[in-house]
């Protein structure tokens, strides 16, 4: 592999190794050391992939806002924010379905059902068809100053749904439980290890969601640069694609 | 101020255009109508239990009304892009606030007919009984739901207009933003049905957050539709 | 481990979901960088 | 109708500002209201559960009508036979008998919070799904260093610790 084939740098080559020396020690930590609870046996382990994707989730919603926001209120406005909103869209709807995933799975062994219709999951099923629209507002037709435009306003108004879901279980009775780290009473409810590897978790997903992040957003300018070159380049490439295939 | 007389007659003119085109083409009443119809016998179909189709009566019913709302704005949207109606207008200069307004009016009277339809069927074909707070409530639901369906139908079908595939595309659109209208209007006709022994108390904050939707989207629609659309 | 099928499910299925996105979009990345021009690559 | 094109007939600097602010006014009202809607109105209807205690007193958890009633299993009180389940539910001092057809899935046991679906007939709730509610707490099991027999007494002090 030549340095500059791709979308790839240094900088993110050494972000990827160190993301995979995480990933490992996290599975090491989540699914060995760390002790099994008390109540759940040994199902609490999948909290340290669940938790950490829907913070991801959060992170990635939340950027989205910030750049989208950044988008509209520079007088130049530059469209590298607006990939950025994008790429970091595409990838927080990843984490979400991840987290709905691994989450009902908890949710059988522990509750005893996949899915209720509780505060927690219907608002975080809805902030999940909510990005899944923004996702299709970007694909319309269009100039990229319209795409960002749309998807910009639309991203500012949908990130205010992260503090209902997020708050959902204290401002409602829910079947899931409130958060344990972040609790407002300030009282940490996990021991040692757990709440150790919980956060090696976060720190593994979130370098994960950098690292996504960097990639995508340099694919979406290549993207953008070969729709405005024009469909030649594009027919061209897609045959070349198909033939390397 | 005049330019207030005469953005409202814009907004008449544009909704009378709309009606006229519908009842000409009788599309709503041969089709559309039927379609939702159509929907509701085969829920029963399906749900043909004991009790089960009282109590899902409601949530049925809304569903209906957003498959065939998904069928009404694409129509809304062919008929102006079709003979570019709607460039037109805007090369005049007509306000294109206005043009929102008096689109969406359009769209909230088809609506509208179209649930007192479904309302009807959902009455005969469930067996729902309803007193008359409830039949009150329930009317109250249809008016305040079909304005926040109204404005963001326009809205997101104005957006799609002229897009490549825009016929998959408009569902996936629209239906995650109406999600909030479907919970709030199964619930608050819920109410008005009594399905589950709920009181017909409980429907009217469930009116008020419809409320709320319909005004943000009235005003986002109004403000936002000439710079989304344009250019 | 009780229910190990669930466990090691919640944690391949994430991998695999992660590891699916992160191939598809180094390989689009590939694909397209090659008929890019260098300004059209910034970070290089 | 008039469509000829029109002079900006409000051109105004100050109006036009005006107007712009106007409607985003509007929104953040409007948002606003519906946060008071959501967060004061709508609790009840929101909420997944009635507390034991609360059963035929707040509104919304009238006996006569399906309800989901969350309450703490009672030690000592979970009776298996013919297939089906019976264990009686408490939560501030309040009490009521939960029958189930069936095994309860999920961490059921004793001292730990459940949600049972279902009616009340004649004083007992007869119930055809539950649900265990796990809390927020996590703790290690080597921790409590008991044998397996004393397990769930373990998770009862934990729990109601």
């Amino acid at each position: 592999m030549t340095p500059n084939s791709g979308t790839g740098t240094s900088a993110t080559r050494r972000l990827g190794v160190l993301v995979i020396v995480l990933v490992i020690s996290l599975a090491l930590f989540g699914l060995q050391f760390s002790a099994e609870d008390v109540v759940q046996g040994s199902t609490v382990r999948i909290m340290y992939v669940h938790v950490p994707s829907i913070w991801t989730a959060y992170i990635a919603f939340f950027l989205t806002a910030v750049c989208s926001g950044v988008y509209l209120s520079r007088r130049q406005r530059s469209l590298a924010w607006d990939r950025v909103a994008g790429a970091s869209a595409e990838i927080g709807v990843l984490f979400v379905a991840v987290s709905l995933v691994t989450g009902s799975l908890w949710g059988r062994l522990t509750w005893g059902t996949y899915w209720v219709w509780d505060a927690r999951l219907t608002s975080t099923a809805f902030l999940f068809i909510t990005y899944v629209g923004y996702l299709a507002v970007r694909r319309l037709d269009g100039t990229h100053r319209q795409r960002a435009r749309r998807s910009s306003v639309m991203a500012l108004l949908a990130v205010l749904e992260i503090p209902l879901v997020h708050f959902s279980v204290n401002l409602w009775r829910s079947l899931h439980q409130d958060a344990s780290v972040a609790d407002p009473n300030a009282k940490v409810k996990l021991d040692g290890l757990m709440l150790f590897s919980l956060f090696l978790g976060l720190v593994t997903f979130t370098l994960l969601f950098v690292w996504l992040v960097l990639h995508r957003q340099r694919t979406m300018l290549l993207e953008d640069s070969f729709a405005d070159r024009g469909l030649d380049v594009a027919i061209a490439e897609r045959r070349n694609e198909a033939g390397v295939q | 101020m005049s330019s207030v007389k005469s953005r409202r007659t814009i907004v008449v003119a544009v909704a009378r255009k709309d009606l006229s085109i519908e009842w000409n083409s009788r599309i709503l009443t041969n089709q559309v109508a039927p379609f939702a119809a159509i929907v509701m016998v085969m829920f029963a179909f399906a749900l043909d239990n004991e009790g089960i189709l009282q109590r899902v009566a409601p949530g049925l019913m809304w569903l209906a009304t957003l498959f065939s709302m998904l069928i009404v704005v694409q129509r809304s949207f062919t008929v102006e892009s079709a003979d570019g109606a709607l460039d037109a207008l805007r090369v005049a200069g007509v306000d294109t606030g206005a043009i929102f307004v008096g689109k969406s009016l359009a769209l909230m009277v088809q609506l509208f007919v179209l649930e007192v339809l479904l309302l009807a069927t959902a009455v005969v074909l469930y067996g729902v009984e309803m007193t008359a707070v409830g039949l009150l409530e329930a009317f109250v639901t249809m008016v305040v739901a079909t304005a926040g369906l109204g404005c963001v139908g326009t809205l997101y079908g104005g957006l799609a207009a002229g897009a490549k595939g825009r016929e998959t595309l408009l569902p996936l659109l629209l239906l995650p933003v109406v999600a909030p209208v479907l919970i709030g209007a199964t619930r608050a006709t819920e109410a008005a049905f009594g399905s589950g022994g709920t009181a017909v108390s409980e429907g009217w904050p469930w009116i008020g957050l419809l409320a709320v939707f319909a005004v943000i989207f009235a005003v986002a629609g109004t403000v936002a539709f000439g710079p989304l659309v344009d250019e | 481990m009780d229910h190990a099928a669930f466990i090691l499910g919640s944690w391949i299925g994430t991998a695999v979901a992660v590891i699916a996105y992160a191939a598809w979009v180094l390989r689009r990345g590939r694909a397209l960088s090659k008929h890019a021009s260098t300004e059209e690559k910034p970070w290089t | 109708m008039d469509l000829t094109p029109r002079t900006n007939d409000e051109s105004s600097v100050a109006s036009k500002k005006k107007r712009r602010w106007i409607p985003i006014v509007m929104v953040v009202a409007a948002m606003s209201a519906g946060g008071v809607v959501v967060t004061k109105f709508l609790t009840s209807a929101i909420d997944y559960y009635c507390n034991v205690d609360e059963v035929g007193s707040r509104a919304g958890c009238e006996g006569d009508r399906r309800l989901r009633v969350q309450g703490i299993v009672e030690e000592g009180s979970v009776q298996q036979q013919d297939g089906g389940t019976s264990f009686v539910m408490v939560f501030n001092l309040e009490k009521i008998k939960v029958v189930y057809a069936g095994d309860p899935g999920g961490v059921f046991q004793e001292c730990i919070p459940v949600v049972a679906h279902g009616r009340v007939v004649d004083g007992t709730f007869e119930s055809d799904r539950i649900e265990v509610k796990h809390s927020n707490s996590y703790v290690e099991k080597n921790k409590t260093r008991l044998d397996t027999a004393n397990e769930e007494a373990a998770a009862c002090s934990v729990l109601e610790g």
